[in-house]
């Protein structure tokens, strides 16, 4: 039996291997794709071992390199809780490639070896974030998953947005890092070493004797991580880097890249803290930050009329539920264990979730831009009759991220919000941050109704010309909506992984979610059973009920007949009549106009009074110049032409060097 | 008769004879209160510059004649009025058949718009200058070059219709959709189409078209039909306010021959026109209670409404389209055993509305519906020329009755109160005003109808030639009738404006900026014309049997088919 | 396990049935009511049933294709079935143990959900708006249902509606409860679709909204869903925060609980009838109102009143 | 090694550069982690004063650092200056007949950085020091004209200074322990050793264009890009650092005071190097204001060493190569761009990135790796000189943190900014070169891209065998 590291190793070199692979069949489009795609293949067969393997429990931990001036080792580890951020990364990774190979096509002008070589480096980077143990190399890993991303998001390197909106990203993400470089030194100082168990203990003894220090460190590590799952306000640079990626790095993005955040977040709050009341404390703050973050993304999601960017901003509110859901865990953590346990399980399924919908959707607005080149809403419509599959992987995702019972959206929110109220009954604030939960998730879906609504419902253009996408573009979107429906009836398929992982991580023994069975579905338990949901009865009793309210339907044996529509006796053009997406909701939208503040940045300008302040030249040297000039000019009248005064000169030199001489003897 | 100030009437004339600088062909006093003066029309405009800027004339109308066979050219004649000075002037320019073209004067009157495309559509004289090309009054298969009311075209000419034609419309702005609002819509009676271009709810925009109907009534009037068998049509130009039409095609021919009504025609004229205006107002109200979803508004006001057509059919025989009216006077009498049940109806209806009035002045969600929705500036309703309640809630202080009093308002004078705002909820006020000093009106005239003939004696062919305008305040604002006489018995020319008219061009600047929500109730502000006839005659087709049911009848029919029995 | 389902399901279907054939009677009642109001003798009580059975018989017409635009009726009439048999209504709800009171909320937004989708499938301009109204009238409304299921949880200490039910009948009013009942009530207003807040619909406005385009049996199925879901949603009220008194017979409660959703519905029907329309901005207004001063149940709650 | 040259005789050039080369890297690699000093060349006239040879080879894990930077990178600029000084290049057309003076100042130049890194004690160290700036000047002042006379001029006028001092501090050293060793320094009373440091410091900060002697350097940009590329890589200035390197490790305790001034006048240069990027429109001095403030860090890294922490002195020393090898992408980039489009100026590049993507993406490497972006190489210097810092006890390590970090960001975001400019966007009419750049070229960046990738892999075993 080989250990999971090995697997994950393996997974890596492969990668890394594949990377240069592919970059020397880069001047052929599609074999390029393939090339890495099979690579990708190979390393999601390895991860998946990892994973498999990683899921029982903690692996060992394997040292590959060591500093011992730095006292830092790369060490690497599977766990339970890398195991299933594993499997999102090989997941997404294996399908946004598959999906890549004929999307990129849509890019003539860009060669593909700035795209499918980095890919693989990029995913690989990720798989080292995952198992890394030692925060010198996580941070290596961390920064490289920047870098490349950081390529693949300016890909179209000739699009003014998309530069603007990697240089955000990467400023503000390497800000982030910088953060954790310093929360890490700062921790070596007092442990000198980068392990994180040493972080762990260590953070638990500054807790006790310097607290302030020790709660800088926390936030530091906050901040980076935070940044990086897209937590507002430091999330800012999501919206603009989401949509100018090529569509299959979006959804490695959304997907996998984000969920690092996430799994940092974790680690840090469950894993580095020790269970102490401070953690009380950090909770109310993620859960604040989740719920600002949640209600101020969905609510600017829904005023977006470019697929791509809605999609961002709801990622933005998606990770904020999730870092609700994480608040609301860390809250528990010190004194009700099994509400902790709830709510970190719906966090966690809802990074799962998420990625699964939120790559299918941007697949999905990828398939749009592919065929119709187009992103903005309101010159989409009706393409429902031409993109079959799209349009039903869509709308399950869409039905998914916005909660709709039974997908797999609505478990995890389930969770997270029963935790959120059942926490709500010891600390009333939670009740109200799961009311502006649920509240949002309703805004979620208005915001994806517009979306289906205005690009795929309706009535298309006469003139409109265009099919479904390829299929090799279409397995990777039918596959995450299997995963979305399947996930949504048997959430405890997953739960029981996410179980095992936050017991591991936390130590919690108590169970707050019983997924053991299949008909009564879940079961929360406070003391006793307090909560429901039972997908498999639900959709039963609903298949059930439709079918008899279909019956009714058919029963008066009413003809069906085609008409058009009625627009009140003239006859009008599809375009304009068409309700454009724009127009959703608009009373609504006005009422949250400002909440999210957008401004320019402009270049620093650097006062002028500083800078020739800095001019050396300016005011020191060359008046220095200068007056040495005219000194010597000076001195150029002693010449005088007598060689008598010259030999003074000599002497008097002569006897001052000598007497320097002989001071700095004596 | 409002004694008219001689000054005024210098001044006029002063003000023509300075823009017009010696293209004044004539200059004519056909009645007291007219001015009329035939100007060269290239300073046709130049004279409508200084009546609007100078006298701050209200434009009524245009009329475009073909005198061809008379005087071998075309005219055009536009209305005005010096609404406080009690003066119609008329401007009245001849067009050569070789250069139909004359200067359009929209832009110094917005509202103008309509009626100079009216004249092109008709006669075919093309307002050189004007903002729209498109067409306005002829449907969109009309064929170019045809125009109905030439002397040349004969009234029962019927063009072969075109398929696949559409309203020549605008397209919406960038950014925005159309909603279209019509032709057939569940708040407008008739079809008239409203292209709404909107941003979400919000309005940004709109295009109309209409004369969906168009049925040719004044063709009829100077072709088919005599003098004294008009009144019948023009009363039906209107479901509601045919009374209102029928008087004021009267008094126009009345005016333009010479003869004067009796006066106690006059008197009960009044009380029929008021009559009417009672139930219109109340049905408006009903309407509008509809439109915003209130239908107990609707069903209480339509209530109170059913005595008023109960006392309208005890005077005339009819709920509605009385045939009362005739040249010279009425055809039938009030009888006068009917005043007290009158009386006593009229205090019913006057209890009950205030009932109503208070009732809906103290809802606040009507207040939140109606209050800012719609609003039409001051300014905005003088220019567009709007008329009725929708000027007069803007500010504007025009009323036919008492600025060219006509019938017995000269004798029974109303009060009328104007409202600022110039919003929905405004209008709602001043018709509601309107409806209890009408009662009152009733109430007045009633208690001093003289005795005397109804009608007067037309001893003499009328003359042709000559000119006749009349207006009458109808519900809805003024109605406007100009009658040129002709030979063989019948006007040459009858031109009626109704006033849904002027206000209708007033909408697009209402509703912009508003949300779809508010066009419904804006537009039914405005009252426009709606039909209702209950009258049901049936007739047997196996036997040819003609049954009438009575009221009693009706009503137990609809009760027994509302329980869910069959009629027959 | 499967004798328990099976028994569950036969349960779901029993109160399906009941819900489906005792709604358009309560609609019937409410017409009747707003007659009155209006001063017309109005249709017979039964209407209801004879337009459903006209409806069904009627031509389909279809703006639209496809499965799931042919699928929506049936799904939203079976979603309002399914909210029918997740919460009680006189008795313990048959698929208590499938969805709590998150699922309830949820469920009971699906209706609404699936009505936008016909909308937005329809093509029509006045669907679109009709769609478009119907969410922003379910972002108001959802919360104040929330918040006020959200009390009942808090109190008792359970999200299982059951155990609401049951601790409320065990201790009596409150004040936190009361006002809960009342937000809800509002709430149930816009929910019904009645006046002042059938804005989704608005006749005179966009013709009927999402609706427009549905005809025949398709708009009998989304009327019924209609008619079944205030029924549904009165029983909810009635049964979460006004349950007292219980006299512990079963059949008299059942009776009682009966009369109080008549209550509740003749209440909506008044309601209804002497409002005008507000429009969209209006209500949500209102509605923020509303949810905000219902978050003093939310208060009184945590301090235990 | 001082081979002059026949005109025309550039693959004679490329030759003996890559001979250097191999020798230097077989030196390396055979004495990897001893020492090794063979001494002789004994200068008669010195005889009666010193009693043993002044001249020699010293090699230490230093030196050999030293050298892997000096040898390779210089043999990598006369490579890369073959296809460069052509008449082919758009922005300074050379003729062959100026071959001959350019090659032979280049190989001086190496050489005496080579003499520069085994000198064994401070003599040696001074005349080859000496003979840098002359090469330096000779280049810098190439192309004779108005500008690069001047700048020329400029650069031996203010080395010179520092050299005084240099002199100053060598004959004090000398009068008074009557050694040119390093390990003299050592001996020295507390007093004077303080101020024949600081005289060695102002040496160092003058060579190493620190504050406040750092003008020179920008206008040493005249100079043709190879030569600023090494000069700011490898040679010159790197002699500035290494001066300080071999002061603070040469085997005794540095007064604490004076490592301080060490320290804090790095944070300023490294500050003050910064707030000139926001007005740069000339890449090449850009670069220069970032060399600048990265030879603060070098600085900062010694000082830190200086104070006692041996991780930071190590960094320090990391840095020396990381920086020079990511820094010579940067300017062989530079001057490709120079090359093909006859212009460096900021403003007027822009979309280069479509029509040279090896240069873009060196240029994107070597940026990154400058700026500290790991797993790239300076981030590993940097990282050590922090840690380092972070092991002083005391508020000095967490406000040197906090000021690093800033100014890392702030750079990082800034050269980003410059680099987007430059590479990405669509291309102005200017910029659409067809032309590819010669072979010989890209064969040079790529090196040098593996070279911002491998550097620290090979510096960090040479500096971990330092300071035991």
């Amino acid at each position: 039996m080989v250990d999971a590291v090995r697997y994950v190793e393996a997974s890596i070199v492969v990668l890394i291997v594949g990377s240069l692979v592919s970059l020397l069949f880069a001047r052929r489009r599609k074999l390029c794709g393939w090339v890495s795609f099979a690579f990708v293949c190979a390393s999601s067969v390895y991860t998946g071992l990892a994973v498999v393997g990683g899921c029982k429990g903690a692996s060992g931990e394997h040292t590959i390199l060591q500093l011992p001036q730095l006292g830092s080792r790369l060490t690497l580890r599977v766990d339970p809780l890398s195991a299933i951020f594993l499997a999102i990364v090989a997941l997404i990774a294996l399908l946004s490639t598959l999906y890549s190979v004929r999307y990129m096509e849509h890019y003539a002008h860009d060669k593909v070896a700035k795209f499918f070589p980095v890919l693989l480096l990029c995913v690989a980077s990720m798989t080292g974030v995952l198992v890394c143990t030692d925060f010198l190399f996580f941070l290596i890993f961390w920064e490289s998953m920047t870098l490349t991303s950081y390529f693949l998001v300016t890909f179209e390197s000739e699009n003014a947005a998309s530069q603007r909106a990697g240089l955000k990203y990467f400023i503000i993400t390497h800000g982030a890092t910088l953060c954790m470089v310093a929360a890490a030194l700062l921790l070596w100082r007092t442990s000198g070493s980068f392990h994180f168990d040493a972080i762990r203990q260590t953070l638990s003894a500054l807790l006790n004797t310097r607290p302030f220090l020790a709660h800088s460190i926390i936030f530091l590590f906050f901040l980076g991580f935070a940044t990086k799952a897209g937590i507002l306000p430091m999330g800012d640079w999501l919206p603009d880097a989401h949509p100018v990626a090529p569509s299959g790095m979006s959804a490695t993005l959304s997907g996998a890249l984000v969920k690092l955040g996430i799994y940092g977040l974790v680690r840090l709050f469950c894993s580095f803290l020790v269970v102490s009341p401070s953690l009380r404390m950090w909770g109310i703050i993620l859960a604040l930050a989740g719920t600002g973050s949640l209600f101020v993304g969905n609510l600017t999601a829904l005023r977006q009329t470019d697929t791509k960017r809605l999609m961002a901003f709801s990622t933005i509110g998606q990770i904020g539920y999730i870092c609700l859901g994480l608040g609301v865990g860390a809250y528990c953590l010190p004194m009700y264990p099994a509400l902790a346990s709830i709510a970190l399980a719906g966090a966690i399924l809802h990074a799962v979730n998420h990625a699964c919908f939120k790559s299918c959707l941007f697949l999905g607005a990828g398939s749009v831009l592919y065929r119709t080149g187009q992103r903005d809403m309101d010159k989409l419509g009706g393409l429902a009759g031409f993109m079959p599959y799209t349009t039903g992987t869509t709308t399950i995702a869409s039905l998914s991220i916005a909660g709709v019972p039974p997908f797999n959206g609505f478990a995890s929110k389930w969770l997270i919000i029963a935790g959120c109220v059942l926490a709500g009954m010891r600390f009333p604030l939670f009740l109200v941050l799961g009311l502006i939960a649920l509240f949002i998730s309703l805004a979620t879906l208005a915001s994806f109704l517009t979306v289906l609504g205005s690009v795929f419902l309706g009535k298309a253009d006469p003139d409109i010309r265009t099919r479904e996408v390829p299929i090799s573009m279409i397995v990777p979107q039918v596959v995450l909506a299997a995963l979305c429906v399947l996930l949504g009836i048997f959430p405890q398929l997953m739960l029981r992984f996410v179980g095992h992982a936050v017991a591991d991580v936390t130590g919690i023994t108590a169970a707050g979610v019983d997924a053991s069975r299949i008909w009564g579905g879940l079961f929360l338990i406070d003391g006793s059973p307090v909560a429901f949901w039972s997908p498999l009865a639900m959709l039963a009793a609903l298949a059930i009920l439709a079918l008899l309210s279909y019956a009714i339907q058919r029963a008066g044996g009413a003809q069906v007949r085609s008409v058009p529509v009625w627009y009140c006796g003239e006859e009008h053009a599809p375009a304009t009549v068409r309700y454009p997406a724009s127009s959703f909701y608009l009373p609504f939208k006005h009422a949250f106009q400002g909440i999210y503040p957008s401004g320019k940045v402009h270049v620093p300008r650097f006062p002028a009074p500083l800078r020739r302040a800095l001019d050396f030249d300016q005011w020191l040297y060359v008046p220095a110049v200068r007056a040495m000039d005219a000194a010597a000019d000076r001195v150029s009248r002693t010449h005088v032409g007598i060689p008598q005064i010259y030999l003074l000169w000599i002497v008097v030199g002569a006897i001052v060097v000598t007497g320097i001489l002989l001071w700095v003897k004596g | 008769m409002s004694t008219i100030d001689q000054a005024t009437v210098t001044r006029v004339k002063q003000v023509v004879a300075a823009r017009s600088d010696g293209a004044l062909l004539s200059a004519t006093e056909p009645h007291a209160d007219t001015l009329q003066f035939a100007i060269e029309k290239a300073a046709l405009r130049a004279v409508v510059e200084g009546l609007v800027n100078e006298l701050q004339a209200r434009f009524m109308i245009s009329v475009g004649t073909d005198r061809r066979p008379v005087t071998g050219d075309f005219a055009i004649l536009h209305l005005f009025s010096l609404d406080h000075e009690h003066l119609y002037v008329l401007l009245e320019s001849p067009v050569p058949e070789k250069d139909l073209r004359i200067e359009s004067i929209t832009e110094i009157i917005p509202g103008a718009n309509w009626a100079e495309r009216e004249f092109r559509d008709a006669i075919g004289i093309h307002p050189e200058g004007h903002p729209d090309p498109r067409r306005l009054l002829l449907a969109d298969d009309w064929p170019e070059g045809t125009y109905p009311l030439r002397r040349d075209f004969p009234y029962n000419f019927q063009p072969p219709s075109v398929e696949n034609v559409r309203p020549q419309l605008r397209e919406p702005p960038a950014g925005a959709s159309v909603v279209p609002m019509g032709p057939f819509f569940p708040v407008l009676e008739e079809p008239a189409y409203w292209r709404l271009f909107v941003e979400g709810e919000t309005i940004v925009g709109c295009d109309t078209r209409i004369f969906y109907n168009h049925r040719g009534i004044e063709k009829l009037g100077d072709s088919v039909l005599t003098y004294n068998e008009i009144p019948y049509l023009a009363e039906r130009i209107c479901g509601i306010c045919g009374f209102i039409h029928s008087t004021c095609y009267c008094q126009a021919v009345e005016k333009a021959a010479g003869i004067e009504a009796p006066r106690r025609a006059r008197y009960i004229r009044t009380i029929m026109l008021e009559l009417e205006r009672i139930h219109s107002h109340l049905l408006w109200l009903g309407i509008a209670g509809h439109i915003i979803g209130f239908e107990t508004v609707l069903m209480q006001t339509w209530r109170i409404r059913e005595p008023v057509m109960w006392l309208c059919e005890e005077i005339s025989g009819n709920r509605k389209t009385y045939g009362m009216n005739t040249v010279g006077g009425l055809r039938r009498d009030l009888p006068n055993q009917t005043k007290p049940k009158l009386l006593e109806t009229l205090a019913e209806v006057e209890k009950e509305t205030i009932a109503v009035r208070n009732a809906i002045v103290g809802d606040t969600t009507l207040h939140a519906r109606t209050k800012g929705v719609g609003a039409l500036t001051n300014e905005w309703a003088k220019k567009i020329c709007a008329v009725g309640p929708p000027a007069r809630a803007s500010g504007v202080a025009i009323d036919a009755r008492i600025d060219h009093p006509y019938a017995a308002y000269d004798e029974v004078p109303p009060q009328i109160a104007t409202q600022e705002a110039g919003d929905t909820w405004a209008r709602v006020l001043v018709r509601v005003g309107e409806l209890l000093e009408s009662i009152r009106l009733v109430r007045e005239a009633l208690s001093s109808v003289p005795d005397g003939p109804i009608c007067a004696e037309i001893k003499e062919e009328i003359p042709p030639g000559r000119v006749g305008v009349s207006v009458v305040e109808a519900p809805r604002g003024e109605a406007v009738h100009y009658v040129l006489t002709g030979g063989d018995n019948r006007p040459y020319r009858w031109r009626v404006r109704a006033p849904t008219y002027p206000n209708l061009q007033a909408l697009p600047a209402m509703v912009s900026n508003g949300t779809i929500a508010d066009v419904p109730i804006t537009l039914g502000s405005l009252d426009p014309c709606f039909s209702c006839t209950e009258r049901l005659e049936t007739v047997d087709r196996r036997t040819n049997e003609v049954r009438v049911y009575s009221h009693a009848e009706l009503l137990e029919i609809s009760r027994r088919k509302a329980r869910g029995g069959g009629t027959r | 396990m499967t004798a328990w389902l099976m028994r569950s399901f036969l349960l779901c279907l029993l109160n399906a049935a009941l819900a489906l054939v005792l709604s358009p009677l309560c609609e019937g009642i409410m017409r009747k009511l707003r007659a009155a109001i209006h001063s017309r003798i109005g249709p017979p009580i039964t209407q209801p049933y004879w337009d459903l059975f006209k409806l069904l018989g009627k031509e389909d017409l279809r703006s639209a294709g496809g499965v799931v635009y042919a699928s929506l009726p049936a799904f939203t009439l079976g979603s309002v079935l399914l909210l029918a048999a997740l919460i009680p209504m006189g008795t313990a709800a048959p698929l208590a143990f499938a969805g709590d009171m998150i699922v309830v909320l949820y469920v009971a937004a699906m209706s609404g959900i699936l009505v936008m989708l016909v909308g937005f499938a329809s093509a029509s301009p006045y669907a679109s708006i009709g769609s478009s109204r119907e969410m922003m009238m379910l972002l108001s409304v959802e919360p104040i249902l929330a918040i006020a299921l959200v009390v009942g949880a808090f109190k008792a200490r359970t999200l299982a509606l059951g155990g609401i039910v049951n601790w409320q009948v065990q201790n009596g009013p409150s004040i936190s409860m009361a006002i809960g009942g009342v937000a809800f009530f509002l709430a149930l207003q816009a929910l019904a679709g009645k006046l002042p807040f059938d804005i989704a619909e608005a006749d005179q406005e966009i013709m009927g909204g999402p609706l427009v385009e549905q005809s025949g049996p398709r708009l009998a199925l989304f009327r019924w869903a209609m008619w079944t879901k205030q029924l549904v949603l009165a029983f909810l009220l009635v049964e979460v925060f006004f349950p007292w008194p219980r006299l512990g017979i079963h059949q008299l409660d059942l009776l009682m609980t009966s009369v109080k959703v008549l209550v509740v519905l003749v209440l909506v029907a008044v309601i209804d009838v002497v409002n005008p329309r507000l429009r969209i901005d209006q209500a949500m207004g209102y509605f923020l109102r509303v949810a905000f001063s219902s978050l003093a149940a939310l208060a009184f709650a945590v301090i235990g009143k | 090694m001082c081979v002059a040259l026949k005109r025309g005789a550039r693959p004679a050039a490329a030759v003996i550069a890559a001979i250097v080369t191999g020798l230097a890297v077989w030196l390396t690699w055979s004495t990897y982690g001893a020492s090794y000093t063979k001494m002789g060349g004994a200068l008669p006239w010195l005889h009666g004063i010193v009693d043993r040879p002044v001249l020699g080879i010293f090699i230490d894990p230093l030196a050999s650092l030293m050298l892997l930077v000096v040898v390779p990178i210089g043999l990598l600029t006369v490579l890369y200056s073959t296809s460069y000084l052509t008449e082919k290049n758009r922005e300074h057309p050379v003729g062959s007949e100026h071959y001959g003076r350019y090659y032979f100042w280049l190989l001086l130049f190496i050489s005496s950085m080579v003499g520069v890194a085994i000198a064994p004690n401070f003599l040696q160290f001074f005349v080859f020091w000496e003979l840098t700036t002359l090469c330096s000047w000779a280049l810098i002042s190439f192309h004779q004209n108005e500008r690069s006379l001047r700048a020329g001029f400029k650069a031996i006028l203010m080395t010179h200074v520092g050299s005084a001092f240099f002199l100053l501090a060598i004959l004090i050293l000398f009068v008074r322990t009557n050694s040119f060793d390093f390990s003299a320094l050592g001996t020295l009373p507390d007093g004077l050793r303080s101020w024949v440091l600081l005289f060695l410091m102002l040496a160092a900060w003058a060579k190493a264009a620190q504050v406040p002697l750092q003008t020179w350097l920008p206008d040493a940009m005249e100079a043709p890009t190879p030569i600023s590329a090494y000069l700011h890589a490898a040679a010159m200035v790197k002699a500035g650092v290494y001066l300080m390197a071999r002061t603070v490790s040469s085997g005794w305790a540095i007064p604490p005071g004076m490592s301080l001034l060490m320290a804090g006048m790095a944070l300023l240069t490294i500050f003050v190097a910064l707030s000139f990027y926001f007005v740069q429109d000339d890449l090449k001095r850009l670069l220069a204001y970032s060399t600048i403030a990265h030879l603060g860090y070098v600085l900062l890294g010694v000082a830190v060493g200086g104070l006692g922490s041996t991780l930071g002195f190590q960094g320090g020393v990391l840095h020396i190569i990381c920086h020079g090898y990511s820094k010579a992408t940067l300017f062989f980039c530079a001057g490709t761009i120079a090359y093909v489009t006859g212009t460096r100026t900021i403003s007027e590049l822009r979309g280069l990135g479509r029509s040279m993507p090896l240069t873009a993406t060196a240029f994107f490497i070597g940026l990154l790796s400058v700026t500290g972006v790991p797993p790239l190489a300076c981030f590993w210097s940097k990282f050590m000189i922090l840690s380092g810092a972070m092991r002083l006890s005391g508020p000095i390590g967490p406000l040197i943190l906090v000021f690093i970090l800033c100014e890392t960001l702030i750079s990082f975001g800034w050269m980003l900014y410059i680099g987007q400019k430059i590479f990405l966007g669509a291309p102005l009419a200017v910029v659409q070169v067809p032309s590819d750049p010669p072979r010989a070229m890209n064969a040079t960046l790529i090196l040098l891209m593996i070279g911002c990738v491998a550097a620290p892999l090979v510096g960090m075993p040479l500096v971990q065998l330092m300071g035991k």
